[in-house]
């Protein structure tokens, strides 16, 4: 390492200590000793900055939070998933000893002995990781894609396809009391009956256009080009309007994090 | 035999599940399934952190670039998987919720997790805004149709739309900005996002049947492997 | 000076900070807006450094911008400014704690509007959990901003009924059949607020405050439609491109989420120098999201000016 | 005779009498509810088994009563009742003695309970003796049906039995609940499973004609047929993108996304990866494939393996080229996103199912000055991609692009099926329009699934 970023980080190890011994003496609670309390809120902070810092350089203060990320994150996931699906579903329904030890109630049941099933799929998957029987773990791996593979083709056919299609139902001419009313009633309102008539073809031509655009065993020329061109417009006013829409969202998280850093741990606002 | 038995599985239980769909006393499998899915998904989780700690064994072993942060990754690893496998300073004991106030599994939760998640979660923001300088250029039609899009529902979203286009009468209220942005929200959005749907819908059904019916095999990975 | 260049005209300037921190971003802009003129890429970082300044000033030296209403907010602002004192006024919390950020300013600001016309308001709530936030409003803003004002005379407080659209149903013909007394056991014929109310058709508003179901849409189709009395209603952001299709007919505005909350609550503060000094959520959450949005459009501005120059420049050559 | 009449005078005098005190005692007292007259009762109550379950349960359906939403306008609800034999209290009570019993007692209980409930249809011959009504739901004002869904489980207090009799009222209740108007006895009426779900027709028909539609075309395409697939860019530009980097001397970054090892977004993407290994072997560059499902992690390994071998290079496959990182959203983007900043890959291909991470990992691939190739069939994730990365496939050109990669008859010949199945929609969406311009719902009634 060079000698600036060492001292580069011993500056900042300062400043962290310095920050946690501040709010240290600011801190107020009853439960847990105040050294701990401003060590938790220092280190959160901490951490913020860190991954905040990746925007400027690659640097180790992210290295650290990253590699602390990777290691915490999946030994949460482990044992959340090992007490919730393994001791809260799975030993109610195999064993009563077990089912005592972790103190779950028992679920008897006749069938019980097919929940035996999954847990031996498990044990082959977790053949992987020896190299001789590695190719066991492909077994529970068509159950996952049969399982998946059985549900999807239904569901999708159903909520994707043909509620899809059938959204696309609707009256070309909305609210239709004849071309007199129409050109006596022609307004460019939000709310008025011409901008409700352009929506719904609009609708119905993006939806065509959209689909054609997704041929793929034709060629794209002709008129089925030009159908297919205004079907990528359609889809570009898509993409532009969701990333646009979406933008409030994601200056919300910011807000959050920001507040977080000027409330909790510098208290600059309340 | 290797690839023969995983085929047969994949189109018994895929078969069983699609017609499970259409004969109601079959319904009950669907769930039994996803519990069974549950389960095997907890045990890959088990074949992770056994990869995890191989990848990083193995980069400390070999001194590899960046071997010292793999020690964090390690200590960060056992103390977290100590403190959920053990209920360490639960203060419900074995039977309460592993994620109880207090516990130092719901500590590492809330101090260490939770910071690290949303901060990696805010960085949306920045890259929102780099992303749109860098690729809202008008230099083809498409991208100029994208622009335009993005910026009349941006401008929607802020005061200024109706301060420039607030004069226009009642009768082309369509055309003032916030009411255009609700109205390319409510139209040529939905047909763009309902033909994609459509498509993603019948190439997933199409998937499917090849994987129940065999002809798409390369998640089984190859011969003798 | 930030007026030429930014397009802001009223920008509230209360505080050094602001001013600075308006200044930076703003002439920041420019200094880069200038560089752009010379086809000059902006570096990724100066982009990333503008957006935590442009969330980061709002949040500590609160700006806010004086929204300007759309018609449809506008539409229900008038409303309630042109009736008569005096007017029964009926006020629905048909949320809970999840939707109240984005919603409660809304409920609050038909709030003090009313009660500073001089209207009879009506509080009641169709959700179980909406309960506990009306009292809320009632104990910080009724009570605390307008201590003049007696319950019963002034307002009353119904509280919550189960029964969901079927308590609609009933008050739409006969309000004391359904709430025979306030959420205090005051009889309602004791009270000065319901003299001369028998049915939710005796009303002279109805606004709804929420975002779920039961919510505005069984206020139009069991009350609105039924009698002839109009309608204005507040709503999560989530569902309020569903109910644009009831405006203006059965709706007769519509605040949609933090902005149209921002936009009524800067109605209010134009008309009513009063409120200058109360909190305004809905204003103070628009303030970084409007100027992340401002900055983000003016780098999109400024990439396709310093293109088009960069691509001239090429075809010269 | 005589008798009888002055008992009717009597009567007729005391009614007169009543209701002149009624009339005299002057306005109601303001603290109480207004008298509420009672309502008139629902009619033509009918309850019949449940159709397209697996039985337990019956629908009672009947018409509103006049003073609901109009009339008085009193109904606030709608209170539903089922004859209970006191049997089932007996069934109950050993149901709660077998929950805290162990061993050989519980194994005698549970033998118990069984035998009871063998013995539930019978008790429900009695009615309307040893038994009596009990609330089993309620339907709000202006609701005229009620599914009363009982539990299979026999363990379950709720559980209710198939083949058995059973008898409903419905109740019409005001603001005031002690004023209220029972309906008619209805019944007896037997619950029970049915074999085919007639609700879900319209899917089993498109099940149907789109698995023969495919199975017709991988036929044909078996037999030799010659199939056009279009060019996709993306996908072109792939083999451009592995060039650059071997002239580069960087690596390739594939991304296989969050996606489990039976997402099809994944499953596609193991065939591009395939692709991408077998060129990245031939040109001897370097290829980092970071996973974040384990499971996809072991088939993303054997696919490189395979396409090593594939391409004649098996001695330059080593296990580190698909390594695991994390199975944590956003862990697994700060790993990811630190890989690219550090090892500066030529090229980056994101391949598969995204969510958020999508535009984090697009932007800082752009910040280390990466070609990017993307393709995902999320919808909310395509603008992200669309807008940082240099070509993205849509949705199913996703899918497309294994099919069109692999070249196979078999997947091309799919391919063409879905085509087919488009161009139905397009003309069942103009018949649709037409439909409904011209109010024909039995048309747009044949899309309705109804259960």
């Amino acid at each position: 390492m060079r000698r600036t970023t060492i001292i580069a980080m011993a500056v900042v190890l300062g400043l962290f200590i310095l920050s946690w011994i501040l709010r240290s003496a600011s801190y107020v609670t009853v439960q847990e000793h105040y050294l701990i309390g401003g060590l938790k809120v220092t280190f959160s902070a901490f951490l913020t900055l860190a991954i905040l810092s990746f925007l400027y350089k690659d640097n180790p203060f992210y290295k650290f939070a990253e590699h602390l990320f990777v290691g915490v994150s999946a030994a949460f996931w482990m044992s959340m998933g090992f007490w919730t699906t393994i001791v809260g579903n799975l030993v109610p329904r195999i064993s009563q000893s077990l089912s005592e030890f972790f103190q779950v109630p028992y679920q008897p049941g006749s069938y019980n002995f097919v929940y035996f099933i999954p847990v031996i799929l498990g044990i082959m998957l977790l053949m992987r990781l020896s190299r001789n029987r590695g190719w066991l773990a492909r077994w529970p791996l068509a159950f996952i894609v049969g399982t998946t593979a059985g549900l999807n083709f239904v569901r999708y056919l159903r909520s994707d396809f043909m509620e899809q299609v059938s959204a696309t139902f609707v009256p070309l001419f909305v609210d239709w009391k004849g071309v007199g009313y129409f050109i006596s009633h022609f307004s460019l309102s939000a709310s008025g009956q011409f901008v409700a008539i352009v929506a719904n073809w609009v609708i119905f031509l993006g939806v065509i256009c959209g689909i054609i655009y997704f041929f793929f065993s034709k060629e794209h020329k002709g008129v089925f080009g030009a159908a297919s061109r205004v079907g990528i417009w359609v889809l570009m006013i898509t993409f532009g309007a969701s990333f646009g829409y979406t933008v409030m969202g994601r200056i919300s998280l910011l807000v959050g994090r920001i507040t977080f850093l000027f409330r909790d741990w510098l208290g600059w606002i309340s | 035999m290797k690839r023969q038995i995983p085929l047969i599985i994949t189109f018994l239980i895929g078969t069983i599940l699609i017609f499970s769909f259409f004969i109601p006393p079959m319904e009950k499998l669907e769930q039994t399934s996803t519990l069974f899915f549950d389960v095997i998904a907890v045990f890959a989780f088990f074949l992770g952190g056994g990869n995890l700690l191989r990848v990083h064994f193995n980069k400390l072993r070999r001194r590899k670039r960046d071997w010292g942060f793999s020690t964090v990754t390690l200590i960060g690893f056992f103390v977290t998987l100590a403190a959920g496998l053990f209920k360490i300073a639960n203060p419900g004991g074995i039977a309460a919720s592993p994620t109880t106030e207090g516990a130092l599994l719901q500590e590492i939760f809330t101090y260490v997790l939770i910071p690290l998640q949303s901060t990696m979660y805010a960085l949306l923001a920045f890259f929102v805004a780099s992303a749109s300088y860098r690729a809202f250029r008008a230099k083809n039609r498409e991208a100029t149709i994208l622009l335009v899009a993005a910026f009349v529902i941006l401008l929607g979203r802020t005061p200024f739309g109706m301060m420039l286009t607030g004069w226009m009468p009642d009768s082309l209220s369509v055309l003032q900005v916030p009411n255009l942005a609700i109205w390319v929200m409510n139209s040529p959005n939905l047909a763009g996002q309902r033909a994609i749907m459509i498509g993603i819908g019948l190439g997933v059904i199409s998937m499917s049947l090849r994987l129940i019916l065999g002809i798409e095999r390369t998640y089984l990975g190859e011969e003798g492997a | 000076m930030l007026d030429v260049t930014f397009g802001i005209p009223l920008v509230v300037l209360s505080d050094v900070g602001q001013a600075i921190s308006l200044l930076l971003i703003g002439g920041g802009l420019l200094w880069i807006f200038i560089r752009s003129l010379k086809a000059k890429e902006v570096d990724r970082r100066v982009v990333f450094l503008f957006i935590f300044f442009a969330v980061a000033a709002p949040i500590l030296f609160p700006i806010t911008f004086q929204e300007k209403a759309t018609p449809i907010v506008k539409k229900l602002f008038d409303k309630v400014e042109s009736l008569p004192a005096g007017s029964k006024v009926l006020i629905a919390f048909d949320f809970d704690p999840a939707m109240a950020p984005e919603v409660q300013p809304m409920a609050n600001a038909f709030t003090r509007h009313c009660l500073v016309k001089g209207y009879k308001v009506i509080f009641m709530s169709l959700w179980a959990t909406g309960q506990a936030l009306l009292t809320q409003t009632l104990e910080r803003v009724v009570k605390g901003e307008f201590p003049e004002k007696q319950e019963g005379v002034d307002y009353i407080n119904l509280g919550y009924k189960a029964g969901n659209e079927g308590v609609l149903n009933v008050i739409v013909t006969n309000f004391r059949m359904m709430f025979p007394t306030d959420v205090n056991g005051v009889p309602l014929d004791s009270t000065a607020v319901f003299d001369g109310i028998k049915s939710c058709g005796d009303l002279d508003l109805i606004i709804s405050v929420g975002g779920g179901k039961p919510g505005i849409k069984e206020w139009v189709l069991f009350v609105g439609d039924r009698v002839n009395v109009p309608m204005g209603a507040g709503v999560a952001a989530v569902v309020a491109p569903q109910l644009y299709p009831y405006y203006p007919k059965q709706l007769l505005g519509l605040l949609g989420g933090v902005k149209g909350a921002a936009e009524y609550e800067s109605e209010l503060v134009k008309h009513y120098s009063r409120f200058e000094h109360t909190d305004t959520p809905g204003l103070r959450m628009m303030g970084p999201q409007t100027l992340a949005h401002v900055v983000i459009m003016a780098f999109i501005v400024i990439g396709n000016i310093s293109y088009f120059i960069g691509r001239r420049r090429e075809r010269r050559r | 005779m005589k008798c009888k009449s002055l008992v009717i005078l009597l009567f007729v005098c005391g009614f007169f009498a009543l209701a002149a005190a009624e009339e005299g005692s002057g306005p109601p007292d303001s603290t109480h509810v207004d008298s509420i007259p009672p309502p008139t009762p629902v009619s033509m109550l009918t309850a019949r088994d449940s159709e397209n379950d697996h039985g337990h349960s019956v629908t009672l359906m009947w018409e509103l009563s006049t003073d609901d939403g109009a009339g008085q306008n009193s109904v606030l609800s709608y209170e539903i009742f089922r004859w209970v034999p006191f049997f089932m209290d007996t069934l109950q009570s050993i149901r709660d003695s077998l929950a805290g019993a162990e061993g050989t007692i519980a194994e005698q209980l549970r033998k118990r309970r069984d035998q009871a409930i063998a013995m539930i249809p019978g008790a429900h011959k009695s009615y309307p003796e040893q038994g009596g009504w009990r609330k089993i739901g309620t339907a709000l004002s202006g609701q005229s049906s009620y599914e009363d869904v009982g539990v299979k489980d026999r363990g379950s207090p709720d559980y209710m039995a198939d083949h058995t009799d059973y008898y409903y009222l419905v109740d019409a209740v005001t603001a005031d609940p002690a004023i209220r108007a029972p309906s008619e006895i209805v019944g007896p009426v037997q619950s029970f499973g049915q074999f085919f779900n007639t609700g879900r027709i319209p899917v089993f028909v498109a099940v149907l004609v789109f698995g023969l539609l495919t199975i017709l075309f991988v036929t044909r395409a078996r037999r030799g047929a010659e199939l056009y697939v279009r060019p996709l860019a993306g996908i072109e530009a792939v083999d451009d993108a592995i060039g650059r980097a071997t002239e580069m001397g960087k690596p390739i970054l594939y991304v296989l996304g969050l996606g489990s090892a039976a997402d099809i977004g994944t499953i596609a993407s193991f065939t591009i990866l395939g692709r991408v290994a077998k060129r990245v072997a031939e040109y001897q560059t370097k290829l980092i494939v970071p996973c974040y499902d384990p499971i996809v992690m072991t088939v993303a390994q054997e696919t490189v393996k395979a396409a090593f071998l594939d391409a004649g290079r098996p001695d330059d496959y080593y296990e580190d080229i698909v390594y695991f990182v994390t199975q944590s959203q956003f862990a697994y983007v700060a790993a990811v996103n630190g890989t690219m900043l550090r090892e500066l890959p030529a090229t980056n291909m994101y391949m598969g199912v995204f969510f958020a991470e999508s535009l984090i990992l697009a932007e800082t691939g752009a910040l280390a000055g990466s070609i990017q190739i993307a393709g995902t069939d999320q919808v909310a994730q395509l603008p992200f991609f669309i807008v940082a990365c240099d070509y993205t496939l849509i949705g199913e050109e996703l899918y497309a692009a294994s099919a069109y990669l692999g070249r196979e008859p078999i997947l091309l010949g799919s391919l063409k099926a879905q085509d087919y199945a488009k161009a139905a929609v397009i003309i069942l969406a103009a018949l649709g329009l037409l439909a409904a311009s011209l109010n024909w719902t039995a048309f747009i009634n044949l899309f309705s699934v109804t259960s």
